[in-house]
This record gives structure tokens, C-alpha cells and sequence, in this order.
């Protein structure tokens, strides 16, 4: 099993959904983070005094995918998530040694 | 009438209303948790919308359209002692239009009294239920007691009344209940109804064992201080002697203040020494206590002792908060610990320091303090009947209160598919929750 | 002048400003996303500063210094029918101080009629086009009806006015038009505007498919809860027959309260049926429509024809705000669906309901309705030519609207560079976020 | 008494009550981190839970009980230029009760006097160290400067008074020195009060470095709405020339009104052309700059020379609010910038535009400047020196400010064993935090 | 070493970090997250305009464990956090080559 | 490629993230979690009952690096964020298979 890891643009948060959800991923575990990197944060001013806010916010999603699925899971998401513009996020894959459906207890494929 | 008094009944009645909504409602609301925020507000804002049409319809009309005992002693009858007829006046048709001043006025009175008990249900009430609860229970608890109290009814000085009954003078009691704003019509009276219910609706599923903290505790001193302002027109706007009109009005406001700064004091005190550390909230709620206990009896003290009164009442409702975890009944935001325990000190502490030779402690004997006990007991029972009453028929009927599964998934959601808050998380809330909200906004078919 | 009723008046000019703010920009303001909440408010703030000092420039001149006809029946002129000579009172330097009270109410209603409008365009337009907007459009839009309906003008009773033109009285209109407190000049006219003014500015950036919903409505409520309590000083402050203030203040105050507990119900009672659950957001949505249509009504109702005219207007309020879905145009707050609507509820049915045979339905025949229509009518035209002429005005020149990328971004960083929220989320939000926020404040070099 | 004046002296009396709790207390709150907002808002409510005690018991009898001069020029001795006997009225017990409401007013002009400080020590000082602050301020700065300025003291226009020997007149002082409402006792008194405790406690940890931006404007926002409402108590109910009634009470409304639209104005404006934006926090500023300025000048203005004096305060304060980075106090929520740079602005201002010609630019000569200006130099002296003695006392014994670890951690925390907030984050909060909060809620043994 | 993250119900974790405890485990790291899957969120109305709420608050749970427990704990999340009703959540294993404590700088077994 | 993942004390977050900026790493997701160990949370009382706060709040970040940065990463953050007080958290390494640039489809290094 593999983990898809992936960090985008909130405003592209439901078009990734859709095009998964039309893939066949049945589930994913989303949060909301902050992103730090090129694209950068911008400044707010409260009776003159100046915040350089460093940080963006962005959509972290993990799906746990079978491990033929992953690397189509990470083209979809590449292609739906991209803007072209800095900041649209990285994807990353991990392994996985097992997963398990707490409601039934079934292991790996089946647990999806 | 006289113009400016007239102008301050327009600003009291007001001001009462703002009590409700929204003083009351964020008093409440930030208490609760985020998940009942909502409905707690709700409890509130309803209970407005239905007493005020009932009130208007038979309310006032049950009040005061016929008294027990005229001026010239001729007697409404003896029915006429714990209310007056509900069609005399029905729909204010025939209510003289000098006096929808003193309608709006006590109209105010009667909402906010049904809103107080909402804060024993919090977070599991069925709405339906407290939609039905409302014009019933003040049909049957509130306008009775505030005709037996204020309409020259069974709890004034009028002949054969309670107090007349204890200690008899000529043609009306020898010494008058003293009940200046409402501590039994209101604060007993809301007190009682909402023990009565936090029993019958029992507690909410983790009561004692899960985290239950308010959610939102810069509400609640919003509401705090919108109810001190709110109360200024509750206490000061119920002067009933004219002619000391720019004396006593004067004297009720400060003892108003008084009592209130010196109830959030003590309560501050007793949370340093038992907890270590005072709180916002505690001061927020010795406020509370203090306006509670000075409502009966504003007019009967001097400004030394409205603050006596209100360091006794912040420091009795401070303990008295604890006693639901003790006696393990749900009372979810203490209208019991606050408004029965606060409605009580004050109430029979008048019986204690009433000014002019009143009370036992300035040299006026014990009369005025049994008095005020008796009436004070006797209201308890009325509501704690009444209540029962509605409360069982509602139980058996339609149902008090929300099945398990929806009240662990949210009351707001369950009951007004809305949530209080979309805050969103990243960047300091920047942008609103991408996550917490839907993916597509249609019209709902009509 | 009587100093009860002076009185009155200052407390009610007060009252009518904190409506405004933080009333209405609170309302508002929790009905927008965290993204905007901010320049939400700041529209209604602005609003206040900017027609504030406009107002003792040119507005109380424009709307109050010369008459179409004064008592004697000599005439302003012509003109003076749709507003009087903006120089007479200019800067209020020949204005008689004893009128400051007038001007200070008037103010505050001129304030709150330009911040009514900001609802339609939420999320969207450009904090230096509304800046533009506001004090043109009161110029062009308020004063003058307001010196037509209040200042002795075309829509008053006045000899050639509408009313007169309609049925000819001697030397005035025989059926004069009714607007207590500014169902025309105040809720069709910004309803009208809010209308004209989404069409030019155009849809939110995902318009009925992205989710907007209220980002905090404890803030509605609390909006909702201060305009209550505001206006009663907009109605019973609009008081003009003074021999009657004591019964008439009571009654406008009662019908007020009345309407609006009505409208709150009937609002609910809508969602109820249609969407299965009654919200908060509806609650307070229906205090609004309930207090709008009262408005223009609330002197010439008894309380039970003020009951009627509050639950029809909670009714179809609560059904007017869909009409945006399916006509798909983003009136954001809906100030068409509430003010609009609830203003034509008010205004129209007035002329059914109007007490002392006034009405179609109480035995007063058709004239009252057919000129409350016409001048309904009258001031929609009136509104919808100025608002298309000063927006249009401003979109071809600085331009209405932000840009795409700016919208999404979020208004508030965009134009204010603030945000709203900085509470953190590890701990219940125990420290502010650390992420939230930035690594240094540095002084802006002035 | 007059029963229309009266009654807006028990409105006025409510307002200024209401400036406090909540006003103050939101205003400041939402300035301040989600980790201090609880500590903040306690400021100001124990402020008035103290203050309204101690003025009962001696801050009255201090003020007003004897006067330095009395009408037939009989003199209370040189100390009672100072301040009066605390003793002669100790506890109100020989008050007059007629003038119970202005003990009232009075009180809650002392009250929000001491919860302006606390804007000064955010984040840090030692909750118990303010709660002996307070009372000892208010007797060492407040009660003497009221006097002195109010109660016929070295600050009036009395015999030997500062005007007085100035420019003596025959009996009394030749020109006036001009405080309507507080410039002096209040808002000057309390910035630098603000100032010299700020130093004395000293800097937050990471100031200059660390992010410390508002954490909640909308709070920020209410409680500027709020404090605009009560103003108008303020400014209003300190008419002193009862026979102008009608006239004065409507130009000390509108003059209010109008500098506190330019001020916000004028805020709004220096911010665009220094930040490039305008600012949600500059809108709220902005007006609570211009009622500072206003105050002491609201009855000597008419409104053209208030908007002038509106829009100079607005700016000259936006500027000021920089300082503190430059010169590297932590005045943490700008008392010093807003308070004392805008009281200075009205105090001196109105010596320049006082109307009938009574300033150097309204053709009064410089005579009203001058005593304008050294009333001003002396309140600073005083207040400086007393707070600097309080201050320094109780730093040497209790200490002033937490440690370093206690204040990264969060005073709320520490300080009162609270969060402000419990929202959750997951579902737009549609439930409270599951992690936000504990295990078990078990009752403290009492 | 290993790194067991688990996706639960809200109103189980209580129950899943007493169980835990008794077991032995030191320490965790959670955080609440918004899950997709099976499980469908509610649909909230405002003024007569629908919205679904696509996601359900859930609570992840990371812990770093040692090669011999990830089995055992893996087994008490999974028995401890179950409903039987759809939405139960997930627990995964992933691999970790090392873990340092901050404090101390003590590497694996001995940072936990 | 590896992923390197630490959970800090809020106040260090500031000082990481310079340290690791210095150090060259151009990018990071971070988030704010709750912190279970060691470290006891406290106790708050609302009207006389006491709520015990088990969790502390922290800071999460991941960062994707090159195989040849981790253990300087691992060991700038373990510097930087130590406080020498229970509480300053851990860090853990785990292995990565591939990371994908969105905004240009870059692979690997080339994506960071
Ligand atoms: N090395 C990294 N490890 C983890 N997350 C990263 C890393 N670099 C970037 N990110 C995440 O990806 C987001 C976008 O990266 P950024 O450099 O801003 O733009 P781009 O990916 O288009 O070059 C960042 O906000 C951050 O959340
Ligand atoms: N493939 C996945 N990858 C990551 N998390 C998942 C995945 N599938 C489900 N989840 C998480 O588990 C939760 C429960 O899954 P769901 O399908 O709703 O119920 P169940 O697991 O009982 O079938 C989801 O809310 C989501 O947070
Ligand atoms: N086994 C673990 N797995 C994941 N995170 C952990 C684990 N143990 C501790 N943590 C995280 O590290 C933080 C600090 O751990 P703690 O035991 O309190 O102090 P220390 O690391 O100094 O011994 C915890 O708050 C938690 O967030």
C-alpha cells in the first residue's frame, strides 16, 4: 500500500475532490495547513505597525491507495491541482505497510 | 402623565427588551458549547417572539385588567386573588391606550423570565417542545404570580392576602410584601421552573464526565454587560411613587450599581480562595447574582446596605453553583445556583435590612422577614406546580428532549441545520473554511 | 419645547446611530465569510462617518429648510417639491439651534439608509468606489425623497402633490400619504439601490455553486438583538403629534414589538415548512422584516392589525429571499428580499390595514391604498433612476469592483489588509496562532 | 428638579456605565492576543466592580462634597483646591438623595477613568497588582482632579485658581478654563497614567519583534459602536446650564457626533497615504479618537469648528499610535497615542476655536489658549506624579508584572485559569473542540 | 521503528487514549481533521439555500512506536475506536528509519 | 528522498524556521496540533468545576528533502527547538518514493 500525500491550494480543494471521486477514491483524510516556500505571504498593518504574514494556507490531503493507484492518483492531482502559478503544491508518496478499517477490522485492499 | 417619567417607561421598556435579546441570549449562548450556541440563543429570541404576542393577547388582561381589592375595597372575588380575567382585556381591545406603556413595560418582564429557564436545558431540549413549553408555562407560572404580587393579588398587602392573612391590619395587611422588580415573580419564579425541567428533561449524556466549558467566553461578558445596562430599566423603571420620582429613581440606580459591583467582587473572592484563581466568567456571573438579588429589593435599601446585600448574594451563588455536581441534577448554566439562590437573598434579605426601621437587622422586627419568607415560599411551590404540570404533559406527549445520537452530533445542526461558527483555520482565518463548508449553494424548492 | 419629549428625542437620535454601528455592520457582518467580514462592517462605519458630516453640509438643508408650502399655503416653488435649496442651512450656520435635535435623528436616518444598501454587494466592491457612492447617492436619492415625504414635498399631502394629484382635497391632498418612519424614504429606497447596484457590480465569484454561507452568526444575532432596541427610537422617536405623546409613543411602541415577535414567528413557521427546520439566522432575519414593514405603518395600526401586517411580512420576506436563486442575480444579504419587500409589506399594507377606518379593511375604501401604491411606485422609480446613474457613474470611471483574483484572495486583506481572526486552534485556541500571524512588526515609517 | 432632565441624567448615568462593560472591554479585547482577551475584559469589569464601591464610600464626598469657594465667596480652606473631605459624605450617608444620580454619573466617570489604563499593561501585569492599583489611583489622581476641575477647585475658575492666577478677575478667575466633559480629568489623566505604568511594568516579551496583531476586530468593532453610543451619555449628560436645556444638549449631540465622523475620517485617510490602506482598526480608532477630543470641547464648539477639531485629532492620533516603536515603550493598546495625544488636541484645540469668540482663531484672543494649555501642563504633572508613587509602591512590594514563563504560556491561563475561546476547528466547528479541552469535569471541594 | 496514524470519531478518542495509556504508550501526537469517505456529511440551509457539508470531523492520531508494539497498538486503536456504524476511520502503519527526542537528543527506543 | 517530520513547542517556531531558512530549505508544510507525553497539560475551573486539559499545544512540520540533508535537517531542527524542558517534542524520518512539483510536474530534487 502506498500513502499519496498532497498539498494544494485551498481554492482547488473541491475540483481535486471531483476528479478523485470520478477516479473511484472512496476516502481521503484532509486538513487544513500552512504552506511555507516560494510563494510568499504577504504584509498586514495594524495602526502602522507591519506583520509579514511568512505562511499560506493550503489543503493538505492523505490517501491511502493501493499501490497500482498511486502514481494515476498523483497525475490526477498534479494535473487538477495546477495553476501555473507559484505555490500550487507538492505531492508525495510513502509506503505503507498495512492499513486497517476500524469498523471491520479488514486489512490493506480491503480496508479502502 | 407626567412627560419625563413617561419618556424613561418608553427607555426602561426598552431596555428590558434588550435583555432578552441580545443580552440574555449571549449570556447563555457563549456558555454553551459551540455545537448548541445557536439553539441556546434561540431559546431566547423565541421566547420574545411567542410571550410578546401572548402577552399582548391574554397576558396582560390575566395581569392586571381586575384586581382582588379596589381602591375602595370592593373585591374582584376571591378567584380573582391568584389572577384576573384573561378576556377583559384580551387583545389589549379594551385597554386604555395611557397605559401601553405599562404594557410594554411588564411585557418585557414576562420574556425574559420565560427565556431565564432556557439555561437549565442547554444542548438537549427538543425545540418543538420549548415552543410549546413557553406560552403555556407563562400562562400558568407567570402571570398568575405577577397578579398575585403586582396586580393586587394574593401576595400583596390586599386584604386576605398571604401577608394580610399572617399579620392582619385594617383593610390590608399590616406589613406590605416588599417585591420591588420582580425577585419572586421573576427570579424564584424562573429559578423553581428551571429545576423542575432540568429533572424532568435530566442530564445531558457525559454530564460531570465530559468537558462541558463554555465555548465562547467573550459572549458571555457581552451579555453580562448588556444585562447590567438592560437591568437599570428592570429595577429603576419599576419606581411606583411618583412623587419621589427624581429621589427614588436616583437611589434605585445606585443601589442597582452597588449591589452588582459588590456581588462580582464576592463571588471573585470566594473563587480566589476555593479555586485558587477568579475568573472571567465568575465575574461575569457575580454580576448576574448581584442584579438578581437587588431586583426585589432596590427600593428598600440604603447604599450600605444594597452593598451588604450584594457581597452575601456574589458569595452564596459562588458556592451554590457547585451543588449540582454534588446532587448530580443537570442545571446546565446554573438558573438555579444564580437566579433561585440570588431571587431568594434577595427576597429575604430585604426581610433583613429593609430601610426605614423595616427589617429585623435595622430595628424593624421580624414581621417583614416572615412576611417575606411566606411569599417567598408560596411562589416557590406555584411555579415548582405549574411547571411540573406543564413539563409532565409535554413529556408524555410530544417528548422534552432530543434522542442520544442527535444530541452528541450538535443541537444547532439537529434542530436548525446551521452552524454558530465557519472560521475557517489557515492563516489566521484569512479565508473562510474551505473544509467546514459545502461543496454547492441551490435554492431550496419552495 | 416640552423637555420629556426632548429627551426622548436625544435618546432616540442615539439609538438610530447604534444601529448603524455596530448594529447593522454586526448583522451583516456575521452573514459574510471570515474573508469580508470586515469590510462589511467598515461599509456601515464609512457610511456613518461619511453622511454624518454630509448631512450637516447640504442633507438637513436639502431635505428640511425650505418647504414646497408652508402653512399659509405660499409656496417654495416647483422645485421645492423634490427638495429644498441645499445653501439656506448650508454647514447648519443659519439653522435655529433649537432644531440640532431634529437634524441629529434626521442624520441618523440618512446614515443608516446608505449602510442598508452595502449588504447587496458584499464580498465585491471596491471600498474606494463605495467611499464615491455613498455621499453622491444620499444626495441624489435620500434627500430628496426624504424632503418629499417629510419635508413637505411631492409624496406629502402637500397642494399638487401625488397624493393631491390623486384625490384633490382643498388646499391639500384629501387622503394623505402614511410614512411613520421611512418605509419609502428609508427601506424601498435602499432596497431599490441594493437592487440596481448588485446588477451593476455583478455575481460573486461562484455565485449559487461555491458555499457562502454566514461565517459567525452569534454577530447576526447580536445585530439583530441592537436593531431592535434601535428602533425604537427610529419609530417612536418619528412621533409627530406631541398633544398625544404619551398614548401615541405607547402605542408605536407597542405595534413595533408586536410586528416584529410576528414577523420573527411567521418567518419561522416559513422555514419550518418549506426546509423542515427553523434556523437562527431565520429568527433574525424575520426580526428584521418584521421591524422594516412596521416601520412605515406602526403609528396607524392597533395591536392586533400590527400582529397581521408582522406575520404576512415574516412570511414572505422568507420567500423573497430566494427570488436571487432563481432570478440569479447576487443581491449578497438579501436587502431586496427583506427591505424591499418588507418596506412594499409595510407601505401597501398600511393602506388595507390603517386604523380609524383608514383602510380597505377597515371600512376606509380604497383611496388610502391606491396612493401608498402610487407613491411606493413613485419612490422605486425615483430610487432606481439615481442609484443607475450615480453607480454607472462610478463603474466607467474608478470602476465598481475588485478584480477576479483580488475577490478570491478576500476583500478584507486586499482593501483593509487585515484580517478579521487571529484565535489560534491548538489548546481551545489558548494563544493566538503562532501561524497565523507574522515574525515581525516593524513601524511603518510615517 | 426638572423631570425631562433628570431623566436623561439616569439615561446618561446607564450609558457611560454601559462605555465600560462591555464597551471598554471589547474595544480592548479584541485588541488584544486570544491568550489575554479574558485578562483584558476583567480590567475593566473589576475596574468598575472597585471603582463603583470606593466612590460610594469616599470618591464622592473627595469630588464634590465641599467646595473651595462657595457661592457667597466663603472659602473651604487652600486644601480644598486639592481635593474635599473624604469623611464629610463618607458612604453617601449625608447625601443629599436628589443628587443621588449625579453621584451616579459622576461614578462612572471615575470608573472607566481607571479601565482606560489598563489598554497600557496588556499581556502582562499581575492581575492582583491591578486590583490595588485601581482604588489607590482613582483617590490619588482622579478624585483630586475632579475636584479640582469639577468641584470648584485649583482647576476651576475659582479665586486663586490657576485661571485664576493667570488672569484674575474680580472674585473668580477671567477666563474660564473649559472642560465639558473630561479631557483632563479623563482622557489626559488617563494616558499618562497609561504612560508611566507602561514603563513601570515594562515591555512585553518579543515586543517590536514578535507578531502581536488584534486577535478578534469584530469585538474590536462592537465595542467602538458602543462606546459612540455611550459617549453621547457622556458628553450630554454633563450639561451644566439647565436653562439651555434644549438648545445646549442638541449642539453637544451634534458636535459629538460630527468630530467623530471626521476623526474617523481623517484616521482613514493618513492610513491610505502612509500604509496604502485603510484599516478596520484605524475606522474603530479613528472614533474613539474624536469622542477623546471632542469631550472637553463638545459644549464650546459649533459644528463646523467640531468637524475641524474632529478631523486634527483623527490625524495628529493615526500618527501618534507610531511612536511607541520609535521611542520603544510598549504603550501596548495606544492609550497614550489615542487618550492623551486626544485629550491634548480638545483641551488646546478648543482653546483655539471656542465659539463667541472665546479662541484665538474665532477672534477670543490667546488668554483662553494659555489657561487652556497650563490646566492641561498641571493635570499631566499631577497625574504623572501620583501614578508614579502607586505605581512604584506596589513594583517594590507585590510586584507589578508576571514572570516571563507565566506570560508566554498566556495570562488568561495564568491569571484567571480560562481560555476565551473553545471552537473546535473541524467542521466548521460544528462541534467544540474535542482537544481543546480536558478529560473530566469534577467539582472543586468547596 | 514505526509510525502508526489512525483516523477516528471525535467522541471515541477519550476512550482510545485511556486505552492506550493503560497499554504504555508515552505519547502522541493528534490533530482534527475533516474525513471523506462512505460516511456523508449533512446539509445545512440558510435563508432557503442548501449547502452539503461534504466532510465529517475526525481526530488523527500519530504515534511513533517501537517495531514490536505497532501490532498490539494498531489491534487497541482499532478495537477501542469502533462503533460498528460507517465512518469508524482508519489506522495505518508506515515505516521510520529514526526518531530523536528534542530534549535530549536520545535517538529511537530511547526517545519515546 | 526522505520526509522529516517534527513536532515543537509553539515559541521555537519562529527561531526552526530561521534556522532551517539559513540552512537552505526552501520549503515546509506546517500545522498546529495537540501534543500528548511527558509534558502534563493543566487545569482549568469554570463556576467551581475543574476541567483537566490533557494536551499541549504544538507545532507540526514536514519537510521533503533530499536524502543526503536529512540528518543535518533533523540535527538543525533538534538544536534550535530544544529548551531543555519536558515538552520540546520529536522528530521523526521516514522514507519518501517520489515527490511531484504541482505547478510544473518536476520530480524528486528537482522538485523542492
Ligand atoms: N520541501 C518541502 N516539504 C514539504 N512541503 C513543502 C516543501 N516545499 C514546499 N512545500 C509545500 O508546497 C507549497 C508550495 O511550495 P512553493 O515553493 O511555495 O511553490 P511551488 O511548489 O509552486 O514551487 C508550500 O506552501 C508548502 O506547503
Ligand atoms: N483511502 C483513504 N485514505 C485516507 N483516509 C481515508 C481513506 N478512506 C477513508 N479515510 C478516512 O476514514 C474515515 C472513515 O471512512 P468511511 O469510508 O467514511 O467509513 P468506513 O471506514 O467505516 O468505511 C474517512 O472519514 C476518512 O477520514
Ligand atoms: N510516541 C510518540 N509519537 C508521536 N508523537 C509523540 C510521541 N511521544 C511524544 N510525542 C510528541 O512529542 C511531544 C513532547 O513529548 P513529551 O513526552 O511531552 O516530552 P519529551 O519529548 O521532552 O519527553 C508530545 O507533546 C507529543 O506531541
Amino acid at each position: 500500500m502506498k500513502l499519496v500525500t498532497a498539498v494544494i491550494k485551498p481554492h482547488k480543494w473541491e475540483d481535486v475532490r471531483e476528479a478523485l471521486e470520478t477516479f473511484g477514491v472512496t476516502g481521503m483524510t484532509v486538513s487544513e495547513v500552512s504552506g511555507y516556500g516560494r510563494q510568499k505571504g504577504h504584509t498586514e498593518v495594524y495602526r502602522g505597525a507591519e506583520y509579514d504574514i511568512a505562511l499560506v494556507p493550503k489543503i493538505r490531503i492523505e490517501i491511502v491507495v493501493d499501490d497500482g493507484d498511486a502514481e494515476d492518483i498523483v497525475g490526477i492531482i498534479t494535473k487538477t491541482a495546477q495553476t501555473g502559478r507559484i505555490g500550487d503544491g507538492k505531492v508525495w508518496v510513502s509506503p505503507i505497510e498495512t492499513v486497517i478499517r476500524v469498523r471491520t477490522g479488514d486489512k490493506d485492499a480491503a480496508a479502502l | 402623565m407626567e412627560n419625563g417619567y413617561y419618556t424613561w417607561m418608553l427607555v426602561s421598556s426598552s431596555l428590558v427588551l434588550l435583555m432578552t435579546a441580545p443580552g440574555l441570549a449571549l449570556f447563555y449562548g457563549g456558555m454553551s458549547r459551540s455545537k448548541s450556541v445557536l439553539n441556546m440563543m434561540m431559546m431566547s429570541f423565541s421566547a420574545l417572539g411567542i410571550v410578546g404576542i401572548v402577552y399582548a393577547l391574554w397576558g396582560w388582561s390575566m395581569s392586571y385588567s381586575t384586581t382582588a381589592a379596589t381602591v375602595d375595597g370592593e373585591t374582584g372575588g376571591e378567584v380573582a386573588k391568584l389572577f384576573s380575567n384573561p378576556f377583559t382585556q384580551f387583545g389589549l381591545e379594551s385597554t386604555d391606550p395611557a397605559n401601553y406603556v405599562f404594557v410594554a413595560f411588564q411585557m418585557t418582564f414576562a420574556v425574559i423570565t420565560a427565556a431565564l429557564i432556557s439555561g437549565a436545558v442547554a444542548d438537549r431540549m427538543k425545540f418543538s417542545a420549548w415552543l410549546v413549553f413557553v406560552p403555556v408555562w407563562v400562562t400558568l407560572s407567570y402571570f398568575p404570580l405577577a397578579h398575585m404580587v403586582w396586580g393586587g393579588g394574593f401576595l400583596s398587602d390586599v386584604q386576605n392576602g398571604l401577608a394580610d392573612l399572617l399579620f392582619s391590619g385594617d383593610g390590608a395587611a399590616e406589613v406590605a410584601p416588599i417585591d420591588y422588580a420582580g425577585g419572586t415573580v421573576v427570579h424564584i419564579n424562573a429559578g423553581v421552573a428551571g429545576l423542575v425541567l432540568a429533572l424532568l428533561v435530566g442530564r445531558r449524556i457525559g454530564f460531570g464526565k465530559e468537558p462541558m466549558k463554555p465555548h465562547n467566553l467573550t459572549l458571555t461578558m457581552i451579555g453580562a454587560g448588556l444585562l447590567w445596562f438592560g437591568w437599570f430599566g428592570f429595577n429603576v423603571g419599576s419606581i411606583v411613587n411618583l412623587d419621589d420620582y427624581t429621589t427614588e429613581t436616583g437611589l434605585v440606580w445606585l443601589n442597582t450599581t452597588l449591589a452588582t459591583c459588590a456581588a462580582m467582587l464576592g463571588w471573585l473572592v470566594v473563587e480566589k480562595i476555593r479555586d485558587g484563581k477568579s475568573t472571567s466568567l465568575g465575574a461575569a456571573s457575580g454580576v448576574v447574582a448581584g442584579l438578581v438579588a437587588i431586583t426585589p429589593a432596590c427600593g428598600n435599601l440604603v447604599p450600605w446596605s444594597a452593598m451588604v446585600l450584594g457581597v452575601v448574594a456574589g458569595m452564596l451563588c459562588a458556592l451554590a453553583v457547585g451543588l449540582k455536581y454534588r446532587w448530580n441534577y443537570d442545571d446546565s448554566l446554573d438558573v438555579v445556583g444564580v437566579h433561585l439562590v440570588g431571587g431568594l437573598v434577595g427576597t429575604i434579605g430585604v426581610g433583613f435590612l429593609a430601610s426605614n426601621e423595616g427589617g429585623l437587622l435595622t430595628g424593624g422586627g421580624a414581621k417583614q422577614l416572615v412576611v417575606q419568607v411566606c411569599v417567598a415560599l408560596f411562589a416557590m411551590l406555584w411555579s415548582a406546580v405549574a411547571t411540573l404540570l406543564v413539563g409532565l404533559a409535554i413529556k408524555y406527549t410530544m417528548g422534552l428532549r432530543l434522542d442520544d445520537e442527535a444530541e452528541v452530533e450538535g443541537i444547532d445542526f439537529i434542530e436548525h441545520g446551521e452552524s454558530a461558527y465557519d472560521l475557517g483555520t489557515s492563516g489566521g482565518a484569512r479565508r473562510a473554511s474551505v473544509l467546514g463548508s459545502g461543496s454547492t449553494a441551490t435554492e431550496v424548492s419552495a
